[in-house]
């Protein structure tokens, strides 16, 4: 058994490291709830494992996601965590290979280099030395990049990074002198034996002027206290989430899910996140009114350290911005919704009102205009249309102002009372024997999805428009108007309906892309999600989102939702019109056209 | 003689003296924008619970405004949180923040919801 | 060519500017004012709404126009009497001195409401209920405080007080005190920022430019309380402060409260010297006021010929209003004398 | 600056002498010595010439005021009160409560602007009683006579409204009847934000006059407030809202000049502390509530009992001690036949 007393600490670390994180994630998965952990039992011995196991592979090793967004980036990650995987892998490998048995000393695979001084002491040594050589050079790389990235991170195309906390710091500085300790290490080692390769033993004969007998020692202790230190703050920093990533992704491979209560799987979601900043780039309230202490990773970390307040709960557009560029995909707005369910005040319920129960066995659609669409009566009269001259009989629900689909009450935490109003509303459908139920509003759209349970299909009007003109129920003119088309977050990201408002404007008109289309669509800004921003941030980020949107001068901005279009009218930089606004200007052989769709004279509009 | 047939009727008067301007302050340090509201009505006017319940927002606010907490959870839980009054507030008034944080602060303040 | 002779009667802005220019044409220009020194009512005020230029320095502008120029300026003279004989006005002063002109131009402008008729409210005899313009004699000492002289720690200030009320017989809205309400809150809280202000109104009338964005400022900025309700009664308390009774309309509540200031926003009147010239001369209107010949193409005419209208004297008016209606009347004058401006 | 004495300009002519007094319809049960003493004022100090007709009858002022009695019949009844009075040949006409002196006010002045009504009544009188009236020269309140007289019987008085040990002026709050200054402000002294009746003869028998917040506000008694035990609730909630208002002062007594205030400010204090265990006065009991006769008698020497102040709900005795009025406890429950009469179930903290 070859020892030393520098092993100590690296031994140390490991172990202190290990003992916590067994029993967090023991006392996670225990805190998961019955059906989480059934999935669990039913998927463990399954061919899933191997799927999550190359999913790990691909991404908590190689990074793909975050290769794909940011390449430079990516290879930082991958070189750093696929490249010291491979270092204690093959290191492994080397030590069993010399020992003949697979159960050498634990750090034999770490400090080889130091205890087997003599060049051939076997036959793939050098080989062996080369690779480990050329790992080290490459992870070197990743921490050149690390640093620069912390002090220039605009070199790398981030235009911020995360604040730290004091044991981020600590783990970092231990990280940034791990892999150069090492090196010098093996190389004052080489200088002594030669036992190292292209890159220690260069290195190793510049240290040769120094006196490497003396370095030696010291040398392989910094790189085992280095170890030391990263090993026990990983638990209490943002590098939890190496190891809390795979389990995440074998979780999230098993079907487990995150339901509306907190869990203990958002606990695993939670500490799976590095803080690695990608989500404060795509945040609107960042980049057009620099809130910059309410983004996802500012969230989760005080959820972490419970320092949460209630004004970084509920100022947060919950657009799914950030969302879509989580490396790690966590589900940010899931788990903000989770925490804003937690302080939720049950008032008195009054949505019991007597509503009178209407039998519509005659209609095909029920149409649910939503409070928002009362505001824009454009839509409303458009949809009617539409409905007409589709032939199709339909029961507008909400005529004389109906209930709310709940989904505003929900998003504030308040479920008990948003509970009451769907019951109210479901059984109202369901009472009246429609067939289909149509809405113009997302934020409903996504309501009736996911939190209704109703017995028929749902649609959002594009969808059901272009339903109506697959089947040939409508049929549309085409114009020469250029129309650039904005994704409400509920409809797109909330409901990923992307393309069927897209195929409708091109059956009308030219549709142009701005730079934001489909998943980094920008927010219109009057999300009702945030309680905290004020008109004039919301202002800022419509103004920004506008102004984006309006780069190719389009003659219409077309939106699906009320709240969207609501918002970008009050920026009048462009005509905006709905949807169904658009379609029922341009269907064929319509002598009521009243040529709304047309250029906008040059002095309705202030451009 | 202990049964009257009649009490002291309780003053209707709102006395600003008694009123506690602290808790007022906590809901415009939170929503800045409820100090500009002039009262015009026209959140209540659009108000979607309004049509099914007897419930004025403006008047709420207003309570709320001159220290009368007392029956104004009650009033709030009428409301369906749709964000219509904010959409049409002229005054650019955060009228959802403001439900929102009234209902935290009253809760706060553990004022039982007197059954109307 | 004789020289012609006009009279301006009045030496508030109005009178000022028209002697001002008059003094460019063909005529001798005789000024007259009642009191010691020229400058009128808005000499008391300390800003001017709605954007808080400082008067003083205002009106000396005004005033240093008048001093570059030769008119005859008689202060403390009252013109007790005016007559036109054969298109040539005679005026008898209270100095019993006499004067004669081609064109007389009646700038006499108005004067402030004398809360005393609402006695309800207390003025004269509860020491914290004061009128504007003593608030204002406050603002320009720059020291806002209770008779007793402490800082107040809760002002209120009560429009409409005079102005639209038929129990004094003026129905007429005073269009400045709303105005002034605001400014004044807006300069209560710079100087005592931890002051409550409340300020009742019946309806606030923000019609000028930047009115609004002023109330909105109080409201945002200052975090002045608007109730819609009017005081009705006024009573001292215990510790000397003033309890106020009014109700909240809004609310449908009444209401009720005790501040150590209570602020009364007097109307405006038709000034003594407006209403007996204009009766002596026979061209007397509503309220006292005097009566243009039609309102909108000949509003500094009247019925006879010869006598013109300037400023405040015909409606109240904005100080901005003032000045522009003086010169409006300038020319009307120069026209009716046919005069030329001098070389 | 000066405090300007606006109730100045509110100056009116009351009638010097031969007066014809109509009792009032409540005062006698409520304050029973106080119109009695009045007349022995008038006659024994004052030497006036007043008649006391005893075949007088109600002005309706209370049954007018709760929407009982129509107009017409109130200014019928109110004519025959005035046929009554031209037959004793006097034209001073003095009521004894401020309701009817209220009411005259306002007959008299619907006769000044609509003579039609006159003709009416006139003509209503003849049918039903076949008597004729004239309008009196001159209605003036008792409160007014006694304020006219205030000086003269300064001199006549034993005692004045001052603190026999300390000295200093007793704090008198007063209250003037609602229907006395409010309805014709310009037909009595002070007009109706300061009326001067009761103030005048405050101050000039040495008290100070308190000016509390809710000096203006109405008594409590209010016609219809009070009739209808529904509606009771509003009607000690006034006189609550008073006494909490006057409470800081400290006040030694109250004062009013009409049937209703003085005994509902009394009757109630006595409500509001059984069912709510308030008291108003320093030492945890009530404040004594006087009408202006019986504290003009009290200065005056008379003896308390004979005034009915043993009537009183809010007992009367800290006041006499404070005044130093001479009397004898024991007498108290003494009738007039000097038998001693059992003593009513008096309240523990009043």
């Amino acid at each position: 058994m070859r020892f030393n007393p520098f092993v100590l600490p690296f031994l140390a670390g490991t172990i202190i490291f290990f003992t916590i994180i067994i029993f967090k994630f023991y006392s996670w998965i225990h805190k998961l709830d019955k059906k989480q952990k059934y999935f669990i039992k039913k998927n463990l011995f399954t061919t899933k494992t191997l799927s999550a196991l190359s999913e790990i592979f691909k991404e908590a090793l190689v990074h793909r996601k975050i290769y794909k967004k940011n390449p430079l980036l990516g290879y930082m990650h991958m070189s750093l965590a696929f490249g010291w995987f491979l270092l204690i892998v093959i290191g492994k490998a080397e030590s069993m290979v010399y020992n003949k048995t697979p159960f050498g000393e634990p750090w034999g695979g770490i400090f080889f280099r130091y205890f087997v001084t003599d060049p051939h002491s076997f036959s793939m040594q050098a080989t062996f030395s080369f690779v480990l050589d050329f790992l080290l050079l490459i992870i070197l790389s990743g921490v050149a990049l690390a640093l620069i990235k912390r002090f220039r991170s605009r070199l790398l195309g981030i235009k911020k990074t995360t604040n730290h906390r004091l044991f981020d710091k600590i783990a970092i500085m231990s990280l940034w002198w791990i892999f150069p300790f090492r090196l010098l290490a093996e190389s004052t080692t080489a200088a002594i034996h030669h036992n190292g390769s292209f890159l220690t033993n260069s290195v190793g004969s510049i240290l040769s002027y120094l006196p490497a007998g003396a370095m030696e020692l010291p040398l392989w202790w910094a790189y085992s206290v280095s170890l030391f230190f990263f090993f026990i703050c990983i638990p209490f920093s943002r590098y939890m989430h190496i190891p809390t990533e795979v389990v995440l992704i074998l979780l999230r491979k098993y079907g487990v899910g995150a339901g509306e209560e907190y869990s203990g799987y958002s606990d695993i979601q939670i500490n799976s996140c590095s803080r690695c900043g990608i989500c404060i780039d795509s945040c609107q309230l960042d980049f057009t009114s620099n809130f910059n202490n309410v983004q996802s990773v500012y969230f989760i970390r005080d959820i972490r350290y419970n320092k949460l307040s209630d004004d970084v709960v509920n100022n947060c557009l919950m657009c799914g911005r950030c969302v879509e560029d989580c490396p790690v995909g966590l589900e940010l707005t899931l788990i903000r919704q989770q925490h804003r369910n937690k302080h939720e005040i049950v008032g008195k319920h009054y949505f019991d009102y007597a509503i009178k129960e209407e039998n519509h066995d005659d209609v095909d659609v029920v149409f649910f205009a939503g409070c928002m669409s009362h505001l824009t009566p454009g839509t409303i009269i458009a949809m009617k249309k539409i409905f007409n001259k589709a032939g199709e009989k339909f029961w507008f629900m909400d005529e004389n102002k109906g209930l709310c689909c709940g989904r505003p009450m929900r998003q504030q935490g308040f479920v008990q009372q948003s509970k009451d109003l769907i019951s109210k509303n479901s059984r109202m459908i369901a009472d009246s024997k429609a067939k289909l139920l149509v809405t113009p509003c997302p934020i409903c759209y996504k309501s009736f999805k996911e939190e209704y349970t109703l017995n028929i299909p749902v649609m959002h009007h594009s969808e059901y428009i272009e339903h109506l003109v697959k089947n040939n129920k409508l049929k549309l003119n085409k114009t020469d108007l250029s129309v650039v088309y904005h994704d409400p977050c509920e409809l797109g990201r909330g409901t990923n309906v992307y393309e069927q408002p897209r195929n409708l404007l091109r059956k009308v008109s030219n549709l142009k892309a701005s730079d934001f289309e489909r998943e980094n669509s920008l927010c219109c800004g009057s999300s009702l999600a945030n309680t905290v921003i004020e008109l004039d941030v919301q202002i800022k980020i419509r103004n920004h989102a506008l102004s984006e949107l309006t780069k190719l001068k389009p003659d219409i901005l077309a939106t699906a939702c009320p709240l969207c279009k609501k918002s970008f009218v009050h920026g009048n930089k462009a005509k905006v019109m709905d949807l169904a606004e658009i379609i029922a200007e341009n269907i064929e052989n319509d002598s009521t056209a009243d040529l709304k769709f047309q250029k906008n004279s040059v002095n309705e509009l202030v451009l | 003689m202990d049964s009257w047939g009649f009490s002291i009727a309780k003053t209707r008067t709102i006395d600003i003296d008694s009123v506690d301007f602290k808790v007022l302050a906590r809901l415009t340090d939170k929503v800045p924008s409820a100090k500009r509201c002039i009262m015009c009505g026209a959140c209540a006017a659009t108000c979607s619970a309004a049509n099914f319940v007897d419930f004025s927002f403006r008047k709420t606010h207003l309570l709320f405004h001159r220290g009368q907490f007392s029956n104004i959870s009650e009033e709030l839980d009428k409301c369906m949180l749709c964000g219509k009054c904010k959409l049409v507030c002229l005054r650019g008034v955060n009228t959802r923040a403001i439900i929102y944080n009234l209902r935290i602060i009253l809760n706060d303040m553990n004022y039982k919801r007197i059954a109307l | 060519m004789k020289k012609k002779n006009v009279i301006v009667i009045g030496g508030g802005p109005a009178g000022i500017e028209i002697a001002q220019i008059l003094s460019n044409y063909s005529c001798n220009v005789t000024l007259f004012e009642k009191e010691p020194q020229v400058g009128g009512q808005i000499k008391r005020i300390d800003k001017l709404f709605p954007d808080f230029i400082v008067q003083d320095e205002m009106m000396q502008k005004l005033i240093s126009n008048l001093e570059k120029t030769d008119i005859q300026i008689h202060t403390d003279t009252e013109i007790k009497d005016i007559e036109q004989i054969d298109n040539i006005w005679h005026l008898k002063t209270n100095k019993e001195e006499a004067f004669t002109a081609d064109a007389v131009v009646l700038a006499t402008g108005f004067k402030t409401f004398d809360p005393k008729y609402k006695e309800e409210l207390g003025y004269g005899i509860y020491p914290g209920v004061i009128t504007t313009l003593e608030f204002e004699d406050m603002l320009k000492a720059g020291k806002i405080q209770t008779s007793a002289g402490e800082e107040p720690r809760r002002i209120a200030f009560l429009n409409c007080v005079g102005s639209r009320d038929e129990k004094v017989g003026n129905h007429y809205c005073s269009r400045v005190c709303c105005i002034n309400a605001v400014k004044q809150s807006i300069e209560t809280k710079e100087l005592l920022p931890n002051a409550e202000v409340f300020c009742f109104y019946m309806d606030l009338r923000m019609s000028g430019q930047f009115y609004e964005e002023l109330y909105r400022k109080s409201q945002e900025k200052h975090g002045v309380n608007y109730i819609r309700g009017r005081i009705s009664e006024a009573s001292s308390t215990f510790d000397h402060r003033i309890q106020i009774k009014s109700e909240d309309t809004l609310a449908g509540l009444p209401l009720k409260m005790t501040v150590d200031l209570l602020v009364l926003m007097i109307g405006v009147e038709a000034s003594e010297g407006t209403t007996n010239l204009s009766a002596k001369a026979g061209i007397l209107g509503e309220y006292g006021f005097a009566k243009s010949l039609s309102l909108h193409l000949k509003d500094n005419l009247t019925k006879k010929e010869g006598l013109f209208l300037a400023g405040a004297c015909k409606r109240p008016s904005t100080l901005r209003e003032v000045i522009a209606d003086a010169r409006a009347a300038a020319f009307e004058v120069v026209n009716y004398l046919k005069m030329e401006i001098n070389g | 600056m000066m405090e300007k004495k606006y109730w100045k300009d509110y100056q009116r002519e009351i009638a010097d002498d031969d007066y014809f007094y109509h009792r009032s319809c409540i005062r006698q049960t409520f304050f029973p010595g106080s119109e009695a003493l009045f007349l022995k004022i008038l006659k024994n100090e004052l030497g006036k010439n007043v008649t006391d007709d005893p075949n007088l009858h109600t002005c309706t002022g209370i049954g007018y005021h709760s929407d009982v009695v129509p107009f017409d019949t109130t200014m019928t009844i109110v004519a025959r009160l005035l046929s009554q009075m031209n037959k004793s040949e006097l034209k001073n006409f003095v009521p004894s409560c401020v309701t009817t002196f209220g009411l005259l006010s306002e007959v008299l002045d619907t006769w000044k602007h609509f003579p039609e009504e006159l003709e009416k009544t006139r003509k209503f009188l003849k049918e039903a009683t076949g008597r004729e009236f004239k309008i009196p020269e001159n209605v003036a309140h008792p409160s007014d006579i006694i304020y006219k007289n205030r000086k003269v019987l300064k001199g006549k008085m034993k005692y004045q409204l001052v603190n026999k040990e300390t000295g200093n002026p007793l704090k008198v709050v007063e209250h003037i009847g609602c229907h006395y200054a409010k309805i014709f402000p310009e037909n009595t002294t002070g007009g109706a934000e300061f009326p001067q009746v009761l103030a005048g003869m405050i101050e000039a028998w040495e008290g100070k006059v308190i000016d509390y917040p809710e000096r203006r506000h109405c008594c409590g008694f209010g016609f219809r407030q009070y009739l209808i035990m529904a509606n009771r609730g509003y009607s000690v909630a006034n006189t609550k809202k008073k006494f909490e208002s006057m409470q800081p002062y400290e006040p030694d007594f109250v004062v009013a000049n009409c049937p209703g205030c003085a005994m509902f400010m009394d009757r109630w204090q006595y409500t509001i502390a059984e069912m709510e265990g308030i008291t108003y006065d320093k030492n945890k009991r009530g404040i004594p509530v006087l009408t202006h006769e019986e504290m003009t008698g009290l200065l005056l020497g008379y003896n308390p009992w004979d005034l009915g102040l043993q009537v009183h709900q809010v007992q009367v005795e800290p006041l006499l001690d404070k005044i130093g009025v001479v009397y004898n406890p024991d007498d108290k429950y003494v009738g007039k036949s000097g038998i001693k009469l059992s003593e009513p179930q008096r309240p523990k903290n009043i």
